[in-house]
C-alpha cells in the first residue's frame, strides 16, 4: 500500500469556473506518490470559523511530471468557499492519497456518468481509461449552463454528453433520460454525484449486467479508518468510505 | 532531558501523553504519519463480547469547534481482538489498553476476563459511558448503583489495572469518581462524549440516523477540564483527562487541573500526528519552567486570593 | 404575511424571538443598533432581593466556539428594578420579563410576590439553574426535592405566568422538566450554561476569579437542541429553547426540536442586531416552505425510519 | 450620549511597524460620530478559528476631514493576527464609539506614560491636549528597540521619552525609572500599559497629589454594558470597565 502522507502544498493556482466552481492548483516539492483515480485527499481548511474538520476532496487531475495536482471543487459551505480564497503563493496542508479507487476491468467502452461536482473523479479516471486503450464516454449533468463549464479536457477524451435540468445546455431533463443511456454500447459505468442519480445508473446497469462502480461522499471525519464514522452497509457487512471506498462496485452496496 | 513518567497505579507510562478510545483506531492506522512507540499508551476501539454492526449512517456531523458521532461500538468482538487484533500490538513498544464495552453486567465480565489472560495488555478501561448503545453503556454511568456493580463484578475477574471511564451526562461527577474508586478501581478517565443532537434545518430531520450523537472536540474542553479538576479533588486514585485536547497548552491544562495522563481523541483526526507533537511541547514546557518531572504538573494549579479550597460534597 | 404569534400558556407573544436573560441588559442597551419593539419578549438581567456586586474580575474568558462567564448575578436588587428599571420598560411595545434569582427559598417567593404586583410584567423566569453563585441558583435546579419546592412555594404567590430556568448540568432533563411542571410552571426555558472551566497554562491559574464558570455560544448548541428536544417530549407545557442560538437556522432547529419560543443570549455581544435579522429569516424560510404559522415548526421533525419514537423514561 | 453605530469600514492601508505592531487605516462612507481619546472599536474578526468574540482596540487617530480611523494594533493571539492580514480593499465591521474617554482637567503639562500597546489611545489624547494649548511629554517603555518604532508624529506633539528593558533604546529599564518622572513638573498624568506599571504611575501621582487616569483592559464580550463581564471593582461601587471605563480616574479604582 502506498504510502500515505501529510504535506504543505503549494498553491500556483486559482481558476474561477463560474459562480460556485473553481480549480485548484497545487504542488509539490517532492516527486507524487502513485495517485489512481477516485482516491481522494483530507485538506486543512484554516482561517474558515466553523471548518473544524478536514474536507475530502477527490483528485480531479495529476501532473506527474511537475509534482502537480489539480482539485475540482465546488463551493457549497464555509470550509469549501475559504478553499476558493487561495491563491499563488498560499500553502495547502493535505493528507493523501487516500481510499479505494475505480476498478479498471476488461472491456472497450465505458460510460463516466457524474453529476454536480461528480464531475471531479472523471478527469483522472478518463485519461487512466484512455491511456489502457479504452473509450470512455462522458455524460454530464447539471441544473443549468451556469453550473457548467468549459470540458474541452474531457473533450479530447472522448464524447461527452450534457443534460441540464432547466434545458439551458445539452438535452434537458436529468442524465438518467438521456438516451445515450439506450443506445450506448457500454461494458460498465462509473458514476458520481447525487445518490438517485447513482442509483438509477446502478439499476440499469444490473439490467445490462454490466459492472458498474460509483462513489459515495459519505460524512468523514478521519478519512484514513480510524474513526468508523463513514460507515456503509454492503453485503460483506459494514465498510468503510474512506478506505474500502469512496469507490464501491453496486452490487455490493445495500442501498 | 525532563523526566516524563507517570504512573497509573502500579502501571508506569513512559509519558503521560496517550490517544482515546475510538480515536485511534488500533493504532496501526497512524504508522504512516508518526511513530506511535513513542506514546505512553494507545486505548482501543471499544471491544464487545460479540461482532457488532454499529449504527445505521449518517453517524457524524460537524458542529462548532467539535463534531457528533453515533458510531455505536462498531467491532469484531472480543475474540477477534484476541486472536487477530492483539498479535499485531505486540510489535510496537508501547502500552496498549483495551477499551471495554457492553450491554450486560455479564457481557463486561466476560470481556474482562478474557483480556486479563492476555500478557500484553496490562489495563482495561471499562467503558460505562458510551452515549451510542441503547442497552448498557451510559446507562451504567448514569446511575450510580449499576456503575457500582458493573465495576465491583470486573473487579472480582480482572487483576490488573482498571480504568473506568465516566460519563460527563450527570449531576455530580465526583459522586461517580468516588463511586468508581469505592468499587475498586485503579485509576478514572473522562470525559466520554456529552449526548448532543443535530437537525438539519431545510430537511426538518435529525442529522444523525440515532438522532442523537456524542459531542467531542474543543467545544467541549472547558466542561471537561472543569469535570477533570472536580474527579481529582474528589477521589485519590489518579484521573486520566481528555476533552478536546488539541494543543500542547490543552494537555499542560488537564494536567494541572489534576490528570496524570491525557488522551487526545478527535483531534487525531485533523493533525494525525498531533499527539507527538504535543509530547514534545510538554517537554518543552517543562524545561522552559524548570520543572525536572512531568508528575509536578499533576493538580499544580494556584487557586485564586481569597477562593475557599475546593472540595466538592461528594454525597 | 406568515403568522409569527406563539403562546406561552395565556400569555401571547407576538414572535418566538426573545433575548436571553444576563445577554441583553434591561433593553435600552441595545437600542442604538435595532428596535427592541419588534422582539417577541425580553428576558431582563436577574432580579435578586438584594443589591449585588457579583463576582470579582476576571469574570469572562473566551473559549472555542463559546465563552465562560461568572458575572454572579450582579444586579441593584428588586426594588431598584421596581422603581427605576420597571418605569422605563413601559415605553416598548414588547413584552419584558423578568428573570428572578434568589439564594433561599424564601428570597425567590419575596421577589416574585413583589413582581406579582407590575401590571407591565406578565411572566418571571424562576432562574434556579445559575452555575455561578455559591449558594442558591443551580443548587435549586439539580436537586428535584429542592426545585419542586421552590417552584411550589413561588407558585402559591405568583398569579402569571411562571417560567422555569432548567440547568443542563443534571443526568436526566426529563426528570427536571417534569419537576416543573408538576410544581406549576407554565413554561420551562433551556438550557442555562453548562458549568466549565478555563486554565491559563503559563500563570496555572484558572482564568476566572471563580474558577468555574459557566459555558455559552455556539459550542454548546449541540447539547442544548437535545435537551430541548428531550423536554419537550416529557412535558405538556411550553417549552423555551436557548443555547448557542446565532443564526436563522440555529433559531428553526430549536423549534423543530420544540420550543415554543427562542431565547437569544450570547449571540448579541457578537452581532447586536441578531435578534432582527433571525426573526426576519424565519418569515422568510416559512414562506420558503409554505408554512403560514410559526406554530407548524414546533416539533415538526420527521424521525429517521426504524427510529422508535423517542419518549424518554422519565423516573 | 452620540449614537453607537455598527458599521463595515473599508481598509485602506495596512502598515506593519515592527514583527509585532502595525496601523490599520479605515474609512467610512459616512462622517464620523464624535471620537474623544480613551475610548474604543469592537471589531468582528472574521476568518480567525479560535475568535468568537469580538475584540476591543481603541481609537489610534481620527481623520475627521477623510472620515478615517487608525489602529494601532499589536499581535498577540490569532484575532490580532488576523486583523493583521487585512489589507487594501478588504472591509472590517466594527461598533463603535465605545467608552468613557479621558477626561481634559486644568493645566499646562500632562504625562502620557504607556507601555507596550498601551501607546495606541495616547497619539490622539496627545493632540487633543495640544489642541486645548497643553504640554503633553510622552514616557513610553517597551521591551527592546524591536518592539518600538518611528515615533515622529508623537515628537510633532511633544517630549518623547523612552526605556527600554534591554536598553537597546532610550533608558535602561522600566517606565518608572524614568528620571523624568522625578524632574518633569506634571499637572497631571494619564497612563495606559501593564498593570504593575499603571499602578506605580499612579503611586506616584498620589505621592505628588495630581490628577491620573488609566485606561484598563477588563476582559470584554460584549462592550456596551449588556453582559457586566469588565466589572471593575472602584469606590462607588461595581463598575464597567466598558461603559464606565476604560479610563477611569486612580482614586477611584479599588486596586
Ligand atoms: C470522498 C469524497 C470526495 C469528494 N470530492 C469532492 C471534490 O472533488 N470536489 C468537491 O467540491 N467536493 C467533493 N466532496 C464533497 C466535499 O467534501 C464537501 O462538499 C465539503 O466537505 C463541504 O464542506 P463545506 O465546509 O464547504 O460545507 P459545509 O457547510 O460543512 O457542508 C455542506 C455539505 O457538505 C457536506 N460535507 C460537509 N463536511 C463533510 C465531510 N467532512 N465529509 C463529507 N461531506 C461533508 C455535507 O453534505 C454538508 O451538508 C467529496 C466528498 C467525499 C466524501
Ligand atoms: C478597551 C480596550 C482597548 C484596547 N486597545 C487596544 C489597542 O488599541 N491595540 C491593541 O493592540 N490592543 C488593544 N487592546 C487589547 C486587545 O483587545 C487584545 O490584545 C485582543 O483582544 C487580543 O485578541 P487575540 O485574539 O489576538 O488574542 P487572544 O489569543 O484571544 O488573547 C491574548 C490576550 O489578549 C487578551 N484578550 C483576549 N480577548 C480579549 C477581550 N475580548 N477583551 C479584552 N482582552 C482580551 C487577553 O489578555 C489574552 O490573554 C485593548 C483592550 C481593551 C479592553
Ligand atoms: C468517532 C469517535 C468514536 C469514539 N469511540 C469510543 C469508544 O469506542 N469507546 C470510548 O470509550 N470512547 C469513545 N469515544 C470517546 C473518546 O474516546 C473521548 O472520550 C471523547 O471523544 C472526548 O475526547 P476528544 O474531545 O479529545 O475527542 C469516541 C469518540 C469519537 C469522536
Ligand atoms: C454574560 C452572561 C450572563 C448571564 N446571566 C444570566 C442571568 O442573569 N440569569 C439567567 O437565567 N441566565 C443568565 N445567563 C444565561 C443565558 O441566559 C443563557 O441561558 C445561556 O447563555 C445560553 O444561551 P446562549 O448560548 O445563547 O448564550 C447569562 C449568560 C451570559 C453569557
Ligand atoms: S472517515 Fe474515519 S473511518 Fe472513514
Ligand atoms: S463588556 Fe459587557 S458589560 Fe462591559
Amino acid at each position: 500500500m502506498v504510502k500515505k502522507k501529510i504535506e504543505d502544498l503549494l498553491v500556483t493556482g486559482n481558476q474561477r469556473l463560474n459562480k460556485d466552481y473553481f480549480i485548484l492548483t497545487l504542488r509539490s516539492g517532492d516527486p507524487l506518490p502513485a495517485i489512481f483515480p477516485g482516491q481522494f485527499a483530507e485538506l486543512r481548511v484554516n482561517h474558515a470559523g466553523d471548518t473544524f474538520l478536514r474536507r475530502p476532496i477527490s483528485f480531479y487531475d495529476v501532473g506527474r511530471e511537475h509534482h502537480e495536482i489539480r482539485l475540482l471543487i465546488r463551493e457549497v459551505g464555509s470550509g469549501t468557499r475559504q478553499l476558493g480564497m487561495l491563491g499563488p503563493g498560499d500553502t495547502l496542508n493535505m493528507i493523501y492519497p487516500l481510499g479505494h479507487p475505480f476498478t479498471m476491468v476488461d472491456g472497450k467502452e465505458f460510460l463516466l456518468a457524474a453529476g454536480g461536482v461528480g464531475i471531479a473523479p472523471m478527469l483522472l479516471l478518463g485519461k487512466t481509461l484512455k491511456q489502457a486503450g479504452k473509450r470512455p464516454v462522458f455524460l454530464f449533468g447539471a441544473r443549468s449552463k451556469e453550473q457548467m463549464f468549459d470540458l474541452t479536457e474531457f473533450e479530447e477524451l472522448g464524447e461527452v454528453y450534457i443534460t441540464t435540468e432547466d434545458g439551458s445546455m445539452g438535452k434537458k431533463g436529468m442524465i438518467t433520460d438521456h438516451p445515450i443511456l439506450e443506445t450506448g454500447n457500454f461494458d460498465g459505468c462509473y458514476s458520481c454525484g447525487p445518490e438517485p442519480m447513482m442509483k438509477a445508473i446502478a439499476k440499469l446497469a444490473t439490467g445490462k449486467e454490466i459492472f458498474c462502480e460509483v462513489s459515495l461522499e459519505n460524512m468523514m471525519a478521519c478519512g484514513i479508518g480510524a474513526c468508523l464514522c463513514c460507515a456503509q452497509p454492503t453485503v460483506h457487512g459494514m465498510k468503510m468510505a474512506c478506505v474500502d471506498g469512496p469507490v464501491f462496485n453496486t452490487k455490493e452496496l445495500l442501498w | 532531558m525532563v523526566d516524563l513518567q507517570v504512573n497509573l497505579g502500579t502501571l508506569s507510562l513512559k509519558n503521560p501523553v496517550t490517544t482515546a478510545s475510538g480515536c485511534f483506531g488500533y493504532g496501526s492506522e497512524y504508522t504512516d504519519f508518526m511513530d506511535i512507540s513513542r506514546l505512553g499508551a494507545v486505548f482501543t476501539k471499544a471491544v464487545t463480547r460479540e461482532n457488532r454492526e454499529g449504527n445505521p449512517s449518517p453517524r457524524m456531523t460537524e458542529t462548532p469547534s467539535g463534531m457528533l458521532n453515533s458510531v455505536g461500538l462498531q467491532n469484531k468482538g472480543v475474540d477477534y481482538f484476541i486472536n487477530s487484533i492483539y498479535p499485531t500490538l505486540q510489535q510496537y513498544n508501547t502500552v496498549f489498553i483495551a477499551n471495554v464495552s457492553g450491554s450486560t453486567l455479564d457481557e463486561y465480565v466476560e470481556i474482562a476476563e478474557k483480556i486479563n489472560a492476555l500478557p500484553g495488555i496490562p489495563a482495561i478501561e471499562l467503558n460505562i459511558s458510551c452515549p451510542n448503545v441503547k442497552k448498557g453503556g451510559m446507562v451504567f454511568g448514569t446511575n450510580r448503583k449499576s456503575a457500582s456493580e458493573v465495576i465491583k463484578a470486573v473487579r472480582k475477574v480482572y487483576r490488573k489495572i482498571l480504568i473506568v471511564k465516566l460519563s460527563p451526562n450527570v449531576t455530580s461527577i465526583p459522586v461517580f469518581a468516588k463511586t468508581a474508586e469505592d468499587a475498586g478501581a485503579d485509576a478514572i478517565s473522562l470525559i466520554n462524549t456529552i449526548l448532543a443532537m443535530s437537525i438539519d434545518a431545510e430537511k426538518r430531520k435529525p442529522v444523525l440516523a440515532t438522532v442523537t450523537g456524542g459531542l467531542s472536540g474543543p467545544a467541549v474542553k472547558p466542561v471537561a477540564l472543569r469535570m477533570v479538576w472536580e474527579a481529582y479533588h474528589s477521589v485519590k486514585i489518579p484521573v486520566i483527562g481528555m476533552g478536546g485536547i488539541r494543543s500542547v497548552s490543552d494537555a499542560i491544562e488537564f494536567m494541572l487541573a489534576g490528570a496524570t495522563a491525557i488522551q487526545i481523541g478527535t483531534a487525531n483526526f485533523v493533525e494525525p500526528a498531533v499527539s507527538i507533537n504535543i509530547l514534545e511541547g510538554i517537554g518543552k514546557y517543562l524545561e522552559r519552567h524548570g520543572f525536572s518531572s512531568v508528575r509536578e504538573l499533576i493538580g499544580n494549579l494556584e487557586m485564586p486570593e481569597g477562593f475557599e479550597r475546593f472540595r466538592p460534597k461528594t454525597f
